[in-house]
């Protein structure tokens, strides 16, 4: 049962989150210009680590916001939240 | 012979209230404090249970969790309880008990022909068997299930209630021995919110079972005291009868509270209840277990552990037997011999593994006069239902096997005690790891990966000293690493240290013979393993801890091997020839640590409470006119409107023809809304629908389809233009939250430079749908401020005004093919609308129709249900809707048209299905295949998506998606059933009305 | 290899079982073999016996980083079935079922294969549109696959709450008669000393840390226990699929979430057959010793912690206790999790890689225990031709770019 | 325009009003709950960090916008607002005021990028107090409500038994230390947690206000 910390609402329980699978990834800015690889790449390739984990979670039952978090997928130890934008907490990385 | 073993005085049970309770239909009587077992002992029952595979006698071997043998079946009929231990049942009048898994009974049972049969039946004999003829495993299966299981389950559903509670606090103490209690004060005493948990009623630990002192007085009184002191502190709380089952990440605890002293009744309140605890600290103070010492047979009963003999006698008054042995490899047992001595119950002898131990309490005991055997062991115990003797003999030099005369002792009780486990179950739980102390032979909690701790006996301190020590420590340290820094200046108590020799730990103990051919010893006493299993299964291969775990299932029963693991692992480490038991481990230790209620986590969510009904504002009045609902998602919509006598299929046909020839009424407020503001709006929606929307008009409506990023389609429905930069959308019900969460994901994680706010309305909003030729007759006389007719109110147009007095948005969308207004209104005036509306719509035939209806109309108009017509695998082109898709710009999904599976020519496409009879309404998921056989395998060209029989087209008529099907026009198909194949011709997928001159007029 | 039967059964038992021979052994890895498997787990396992059983290739080591079986084939439900909607689906996992068959003879070890019959329930109107394409899908392959109403389940299965009137009333369900249960643990054990027998090394407690390449070719795998070097390898291990596959640079579409399960307190029978309902995330049998298996639904975010969060098995076990209104007073025993690797279209991916003589398979997430023969067999193939068998084809990883996509969402929001 | 007596809560069937007023009963009543029906609701979403937001907001409702996350400003009986997320606010009125804090507020915010919209009609609020209030909402909501954490004032969009809710803690009463929360649910949950509040408060005694 992870405590996730919401960076805007603070510590709350897990069943008020959702999980949005790997951070980070961001839509081509030219689709058309993608090979099928590299469009394929961006729709279903994963890194999928064990280990420090950049993340996406959406307060659901909170603030409805989106945001980004390290986790380690190993422990499940949270390293820290970060808005959308910002940058991973120091470590992270 | 009533409590022929209860002594008269001592105990903290209350002689002034017997309790009568029957056990296996035999009227007994014990006294309120007992225990089941307690209270049998006190009867000289000795008997409880037979073994799970050999059948064997089985008595009572513990006084607590840790009980594998004593099982017993409590009451009958719905409030049945399997497999519950003895040792934690506590006594209440007119009880009733029964022995599991032996028929007739525990003293006589014919199943015990099974260990006649032990020689064949070894660890893991049923791969190695069992296996002609090929189908025979059905056969010895059948009998192979109906001799295995221990109790029986209920076989009427639960009459009691459980339910749950959330928490927090600065300290959680899972323990409420000395260590825990000496936590609780000083946690408490900082100003701490503490929660104190104990799966005993009673606080105290093993305090409750020792005649020991604290402070120079009865360690008991300590005990009062500072319960009274916790009391008084209004962030303290005291959970009894409360077991911390299960220990989670982040300091998330799961704890298991019974409500009342009878087991088995809730009565009143809530038989149990889950508390979902969060904690800033947790302190482990959930002590030790003793283990026993592995010798041959000793699964006999009257063989138990050297402190529930003690505690037996000093907490319940009861004498466990007239003449015992105690059978030792350290001190602490010889607490047990010196206080049944003083209890005035006769000590044989004590059996010690070690040579001349000369600790303090060995020294204590033989000055009673206690005769001390040493550097010996149990090498037989003769007497099946009760102990009458033993063999004992001297160890050889190395231990590993036995020397000199067998000497044979009478006893009837052997009090064994070969050290103690810290309990660190809750530690592993979470994710922390076990660390072998090698000098003492024990598992200790190393590393943990929350913020907890590991006190008292649970981390090794056996002294009762440094486990009050340890607890003020701890309570105050977590207090204050939880963020209260008072502190109190109070004096600490203090007991008494008694210095204890080391232990000798042999693991399994040597008898006259190699183990395995001199009776059984041992390990798993409920699964009953043996030592001779364990190591057959290291001879077998099955080396690591986790494979002989499986392979002999040792550790895998109710009490998960807390006596027998350890010792377990030790032997197979020896039978590997690895020096160090540590280096074998333990296998994993899992939540829950006593078995949990499947009606505890359950909770309150069953019956009604079970899931939220989300109701419209109507919903009341579809239930009055009793319709059949239709569950989706979490709403219940009226499916379709029976009238006295009329069948399904009657009441669709006249709603049907209703809609189509009169009017006919339909609750939509189901449908997703939601509000979408921002100057960036138009722009946003082109990204998300495939066609275009900067064009719109203000005060007009358009279809729109989203798709996934993969192409596929995810949800349909129409938006409206409410002002510039303001539209509407509609979603389908299912996906109401669904695109809602879509919309907020893409704008705040993608493109948070759109400015763009969206707002759920769905439930701001009663959604009425009027259709049919007379619906602009009937909501003329509603309204004075819009203007229905069809040139001043154009289909796919918004109107804003009043409807009955009541301001409401009218759209002109329709999903019927007829003619349509959706009147929205506020919420709360959508029921009296709506009666409004029925009332006045009386002369016009006006006919509220269900979802079926729906469902029939739109699919002769061929118009598409998304998670229907579409199932995560269908693209707008198969659907034949290339029309939406816009070529000028980019929108989500679009790049994925190109892939060589999305460019297929032979894709399904949605076509129309006309059965041939006329007659047959198609099976919704039947396939479809060319050719006329009954040959299998068949190939598939296609299914049935939507299949209805239609009043309006006065035949039955289906959508289906076919491979390659906008060019099979005209073709002929089969959908096979079990008996017959369906033919049917593809057609277009339009049946009703294909110019839409309807939906204008 | 010496034969097992109740006649050696009886022959040992005189002998106070001393003499049996070990199921595997334990040998020290070799500098080098012809193909290595990376993952003793079932299908990793079946591998190597099809490998050499049907390929003759028998120099060959299963690499395990723990102990055989540990990973998602000791922790998992062990429903068997190959009721699957589309063809590719249908036929794979009915060969599976079909080796299964005969698996304790071909195998010599009693994988106690219960072919007790599989219901997979229908909860709305929705769901039995969807169960109906299923069955009639399924029944047009060739494959045995019925429709049940609610008085029929009854009948199959008495104790479960048909009324109409609860939360999520049971309106119908699918059944495969020739589905059901094996014992998941002598499945590993069966193969690995099948195997074994047939001359394939089986070498525990080595952990692969990384993928030696050159040139674009495999030439072997880091160890934990030194360089081992082979010119093929195969992955297969299940929930580390990306582990693995980034060692040597490929990226997957593969998510690993944690998976939880659970055993009841063990009773007398009391249900005879396995119920499965997908759309409130539950599944039940009675294991032969007694207890109710019970699964949940994943947890939603990735995780290789083998455990899982307290409120996914608490809204699974009241959705348990709403169709077995019976089974509220019984007790869990224990509860564990395991790392299932899913993939987008929750169907697996057995296929070559960009990395010439390495291959995968993997993806199963929460249903491959019924897949595990033929796992193996199609895989064995894969690796020995260089070429996937007709069965595995499609399940290569060019679907992901192609879009040809297998997908069995509808059967698998839990596909146990 | 508008006939107010057509209008319908979403509790209003189960005739609240007509139960019997078990005060007298029940003198240990641990729980009391009501419903308060029809209460103005504006959902408000804007930039916090845009000075001429939040300024134009107080203008329009005479109360600070309450940028501190999960706070309310302004005084629970009259028009007060709700943090409900880093750009996003409820402005909530009693039930009988008028409905023009919708127009005040779209005229003071009109030149603005934001939205205002009124979903009064989305939610419907149930009044919860009583010495046993918090074990009751403790039986469904993970949120700490201990009164060192969670006091007067404070708000949280969370998860109350199977329903998403906002609680607001609206009073503590100064003599007994018993807190006061308006609960907001959307109206189709409306029912269902009615019924959860009914059997949560069972065991302490349960007051209805009408
Ligand atoms: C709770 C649960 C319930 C399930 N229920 C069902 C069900 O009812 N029916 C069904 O069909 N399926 C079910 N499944 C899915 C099924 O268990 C798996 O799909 C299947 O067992 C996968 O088998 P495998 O042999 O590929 O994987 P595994 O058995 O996981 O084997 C992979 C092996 O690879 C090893 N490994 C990993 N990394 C390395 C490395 N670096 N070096 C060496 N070795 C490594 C692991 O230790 C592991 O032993 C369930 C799964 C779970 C978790
Ligand atoms: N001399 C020895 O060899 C020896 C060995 C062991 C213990 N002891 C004595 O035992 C005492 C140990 O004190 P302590 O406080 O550490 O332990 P304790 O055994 O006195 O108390 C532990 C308490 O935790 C409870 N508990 C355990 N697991 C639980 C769970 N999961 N949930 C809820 N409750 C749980 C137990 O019921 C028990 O009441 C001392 O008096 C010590 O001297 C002596
Ligand atoms: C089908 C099946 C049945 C099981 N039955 C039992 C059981 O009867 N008793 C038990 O203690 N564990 C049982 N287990 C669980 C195992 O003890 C263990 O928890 C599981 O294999 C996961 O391994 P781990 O807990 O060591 O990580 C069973 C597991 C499975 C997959
Ligand atoms: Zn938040």
């Amino acid at each position: 049962m992870l405590l996730i910390p919401c960076p805007f609402c603070g510590k709350r329980e897990e069943t008020e989150f959702h999980h949005g699978g790997e951070a980070h990834i961001e839509r081509p800015k030219d689709p058309d210009a993608l090979s099928d690889e590299a469009w394929a790449e961006y729709l279903f390739m994963r890194t999928n680590p064990k280990g420090v984990f950049l993340e996406r979670w959406v307060h659901l039952a909170g603030c409805r916001r989106w945001f980004n978090m390290a986790r380690n997928t190993a422990t499940n130890e949270i390293l820290g939240s970060y808005k959308i934008g910002e940058k991973p907490p120091k470590g992270a990385r | 012979m009533a409590q022929k073993n209860r002594l008269t005085e001592g105990g903290r049970i209350d002689r002034s209230k017997p309790v009568n309770f029957t056990f296996n239909g035999h009227p007994l009587q014990g006294y309120a404090g007992d225990t089941l077992a307690s209270a049998l002992l006190a009867n000289g029952i000795r008997v409880v249970a037979r073994s799970f595979k050999y059948h064997r006698p089985r008595g009572i071997m513990a006084a607590g969790v840790e009980e594998a043998n004593a099982l017993v079946q409590l009451e009958t009929g719905d409030r049945t309880l399997a497999n519950q231990q003895a040792t934690r049942i506590e006594l209440y009048e007119g009880l009733s008990a029964t022995s599991i898994n032996c028929w007739p009974g525990p003293n006589f049972d014919l199943m015990a022909i099974n260990s006649w049969f032990h020689r064949l039946m070894p660890a893991g004999f049923y791969y190695k068997t069992f296996m002609w003829p090929v189908a025979g495993w059905k056969f010895y299966e059948h009998f192979i299930r109906r001799a295995a299981g221990l109790g029986i389950s209920p076989r009427e559903a639960d009459p009691d209630q459980y339910d749950q509670m959330n928490v927090h606090c600065d300290v959680l103490i899972v323990g409420g021995g000395p260590a825990g209690l000496a936590a609780a004060l000083a946690a408490g005493r900082s100003g701490a919110r503490v929660i104190l948990a104990d799966e005993q009623a009673q606080l105290g630990g093993q305090l409750l079972n020792e005649r020991c002192e604290i402070n120079g007085k009865p360690a008991l009184d300590w005990v009062t005291t500072a319960e009274t002191e916790l009391a008084d502190y209004p962030d303290v709380t005291i959970l009894r009868r409360t077991t911390t089952f299960g220990y989670y990440d982040h300091n998330f605890a799961g704890l298991l509270e019974t409500r009342t002293a009878k087991l088995t009744d809730g009565g009143e309140h809530t038989r149990q209840r889950l508390w979902h605890v969060r904690a800033k600290r947790v302190v482990l103070a959930t002590g030790a277990l003793e283990r026993p010492l592995i010798f041959s047979d000793n699964d006999r009963p009257g063989v138990m552990l050297a402190n529930a003999a003690r505690s037996y006698l000093t907490r319940y008054g009861v004498k466990v037997g007239s003449r015992v042995v105690v059978f030792t490899n350290n001190d602490d047992a010889y607490r047990t011999a010196i206080a049944l001595f003083e209890g005035g119950v006769k000590i044989a002898c004590i059996i010690d593994t070690r040579s001349a131990p000369d600790g303090e309490l060995p020294t204590a005991a033989l000055a009673l006069g206690i005769e001390l055997v040493d550097n010996s062991t149990v090498t037989g115990v003769t007497g099946g239902r009760g102990i009458k003797s033993i063999e004992v003999m001297s160890l050889n030099a190395n231990a590993d096997g036995v020397t000199g005369v067998p000497r044979m002792i009478d006893c009837d009780v052997v009090a064994s005690s070969g050290g103690w486990n810290p309990v660190i179950h809750l530690h592993s739980h979470s994710g922390g790891k076990a660390k072998f102390d090698e000098a003492r032979g024990l598992f200790i909690a190393g590393e943990t990966l929350q913020a907890s701790v590991c006190i008292g006996a649970a981390n090794g301190e056996f002294q009762l000293d440094g486990c009050l020590k340890q607890g003020f420590q701890a309570g105050k340290k977590a207090a204050s690493l939880a963020g209260l820094k008072k502190s109190s200046r109070r004096k600490l108590p203090v007991a008494e240290t008694i210095d204890e020799t080391p232990a000798r730990i042999l693991w399994a103990l040597p008898t006259t013979k190699p183990i395995g051919e001199r009776g059984k010893h041992f390990l798993d006493l409920q699964h009953d393993v043996t030592v001779a299993d364990v190591q057959l299964a290291a001879r077998d291969g099955y080396k690591t801890d986790e494979h002989t775990k499986r392979y002999t299932t040792l550790g895998m029963a109710t009490d998960q091997g807390k006596t027998g693991n350890i010792p377990g692992m030790a032997v197979l480490a020896q039978a590997l020839g690895v020096e160090n038991p540590g280096d074998v481990g333990t296998t994993t230790f899992r939540p829950p640590y006593t078995p949990v209620t499947l009606g505890a986590f359950a909770g309150r969510n069953v019956g009604v409470l079970t899931d939220p009904v989300r109701m419209t504002p109507m919903h009341h009045w579809h239930e009055l006119s009793g319709c059949t609902w239709e569950d989706v998602g979490q709403w219940k919509r009226p499916w379709y409107y029976p009238q006295t006598g009329e069948t399904m299929q009657d009441a669709v046909n006249r709603e049907c023809l209703a809609a189509r020839n009169a009017v006919a009424i339909l609750d939509a407020s189901t449908l997703g809304k939601i509000d979408i503001q921002g100057p960036d709006a138009a722009e946003f929606l082109n990204r998300i629908y495939t066609n275009a929307w900067s064009k719109l008009a203000v005060g007009k409506c358009r279809y729109g389809l989203m798709l996934r990023e993969d192409g596929m389609i995810f949800d349909d429905g129409v938006t409206t233009r409410i002002g510039e930069n303001h539209f509407l959308m509609t979603t389908t019900t299912g996906n109401a939250a669904t695109v809602l969460g879509w919309l907020e994901e893409w704008l705040q994680t993608e493109w948070p430079d759109l400015k763009v706010y969206c707002n759920s309305v769905t439930e701001a909003w009663a959604t009425l749908s009027l259709c049919g030729p007379r619906a602009r007759d009937l909501l003329t006389e509603f309204t004075d401020d819009i203007d229905l007719s069809a040139e001043a109110f154009p289909f796919m147009a918004l109107r804003e005004g009043t409807v009955g007095g009541i301001a409401a948005r009218i759209f002109r969308i329709s999903f019927t093919g007829e003619s349509s207004f959706e009147v929205n209104v506020p919420a709360s005036y959508g029921l009296a609308l709506w009666t409004q509306l029925m009332n006045a719509g009386e002369k016009y035939g006006i006919t509220p129709y269900g979802t079926e209806t729906m469902h029939v109309l739109r699919a002769e108009k061929g118009y598409i249900i998304v998670g229907q017509e579409t199932d995560g695998t269908v693209m707008p082109q198969d659907l034949g809707m290339d029309w939406i898709l816009s070529k000028t710009k980019d929108f989500l999904g679009r790049r994925s048209f190109a892939r060589n599976d999305s460019m297929r020519a032979d894709r399904k496409q949605l076509v129309g299905l006309l059965p041939l009879d006329k007659q047959t309404v198609l099976e919704e998921g039947g396939q479809i295949v060319a050719e006329n056989s009954t040959a299998r395998p068949l190939p598939m060209i296609g299914h049935v998506t939507s299949s209805y029989f239609s009043a309006n087209l006065e035949r039955p008529f289906a959508l289906a998606l076919v491979t390659d099907g906008r060019s099979r026009m005209g073709e002929q198909v089969y959908i096979p059933m079990k008996d017959r194949n369906i033919p049917a011709e593809i057609t277009s997928p339009v049946f009703f009305d294909p110019e839409g001159e309807r939906l204008n007029g | 290899m010496s034969k097992y039967s109740i006649f050696s059964l009886a022959r040992n038992a005189l002998n106070f079982h001393k003499n049996w021979e070990q199921a595997w052994r334990s040998p020290d890895p070799k500098e080098s073999y012809d193909a290595i498997i990376v993952g003793g787990g079932g299908h990793g396992l079946a591998t190597a016996y099809y490998l050499a059983k049907e390929h003759g290739l028998s120099n060959i080591a299963v690499v395990e980083k723990g102990w055989l079986g540990g990973g998602n084939t000791g922790r998992n439900t062990t429903i068997i079935r190959s009721n699957y909607l589309w063809d590719e689906s249908a036929a794979i996992y009915e060969k599976a079922l079909q080796l299964y068959e005969g698996l304790s003879q071909d195998l010599n070890y009693n994988i106690m294969l219960s072919q007790r019959g599989v219901l997979n329930l229908a909860h709305n109107l929705h769901d039995v549109r969807e169960l109906k394409r299923r069955v009639n899908a399924i029944a047009l392959n060739g494959i045995d696959s019925e429709y049940l109403s609610p008085a029929q389940i009854k009948e199959i299965v008495p104790i479960i709450n048909i009324s109409p009137h609860i939360r999520y009333p049971v309106l119908g369900a699918s059944i495969q008669r020739r589905g059901g249960v094996a014992r998941h643990d002598a499945v590993a054990w069966g193969y690995a000393r099948a195997a074994d027998a047939l001359g394939v090394d089986i070498i525990q407690q080595c952990e692969v840390t990384g993928i030696l390449r050159d040139n674009g070719r495999v030439t072997g795998v880091e160890t934990t226990r030194g360089i081992i070097r082979a010119p093929k390898v195969g992955l297969v291990t299940a929930g580390h699929s990306s582990v693995l596959a980034n060692m040597a640079g490929i990226r997957l579409p593969i998510t690993s979430y944690p998976l939880q399960a659970m055993v009841t307190e063990p009773v007398k029978p009391i249900i005879n057959t396995v119920v499965m309902s997908n759309a409130v995330h539950c599944y039940v049998s009675q294991s032969d010793k007694g207890e109710l298996v019970l699964g949940a639904g994943i947890d939603g975010y990735n995780s290789y912690t083998q455990r899982g969060s307290l409120h996914v098995v608490e809204e699974q076990l009241a959705a348990v206790c709403l169709l077995f209104p019976i089974f509220s007073r019984l007790r869990i025993m224990r509860k564990w999790g395991g790392i299932v690797d899913t993939c987008p279209d929750a169907s697996p991916i057995i296929s070559k890689t960009p990395v010439d003589g390495l291959y995968i398979n993997g993806g199963w997430g929460t249903g491959g225990f019924k897949a595990t023969p033929g796992s193996g067999w199609t895989f064995a193939h894969t690796i020995a031709r260089d070429a996937p068998h007709r069965l595995n084809a499609p399940y290569n990883l060019d679907r992901f770019t192609s879009g040809a996509l297998i997908d069995e969402h509808g059967a698998a929001a839990v596909a146990h | 325009m508008v006939k107010s007596f057509l209008r319908q809560s979403p509790l209003a069937h189960l005739h609240l009003e007509a139960r019997p007023l078990m005060a007298e009963a029940l003198p240990a009543a641990g729980i009391s709950i009501s419903e308060c029906a029809h209460t103005t609701q504006i959902a408000v979403r804007g930039q916090s960090s845009d000075p001429a937001f939040a300024q134009a907001v107080t203008t329009a409702l005479g109360i600070a916008l309450p940028t501190d996350a999960c706070t309310a400003s302004g005084a629970p009986e009259r028009v007060h607002m709700l943090w409900m997320g880093p750009d996003e606010w409820l402005v909530v009125g009693p039930a009988k005021t008028d409905d023009r804090i919708g127009d005040k507020l779209e005229q003071a915010l009109n030149k603005l990028h934001c939205a205002v919209v009124d979903v009064s009609e989305s939610r419907t609020v149930v009044q919860i107090c009583g010495a046993n209030a918090r074990s009751v909402l403790d039986k469904g909501c993970s949120i700490d409500l201990h009164p060192t954490v969670f006091s007067p004032g404070r708000v949280v969009n969370t998860v109350l038994a199977r329903s998403h809710i906002t609680l607001h803690q609206t009073a503590i009463d100064a003599k007994s230390g018993f807190p006061s929360y308006d609960i907001y649910v959307h109206r189709s949950f409306a029912e269902y947690l009615w019924s959860w509040l009914e059997d949560a408060s069972r065991e302490y005694g349960l007051q209805m206000n009408p």
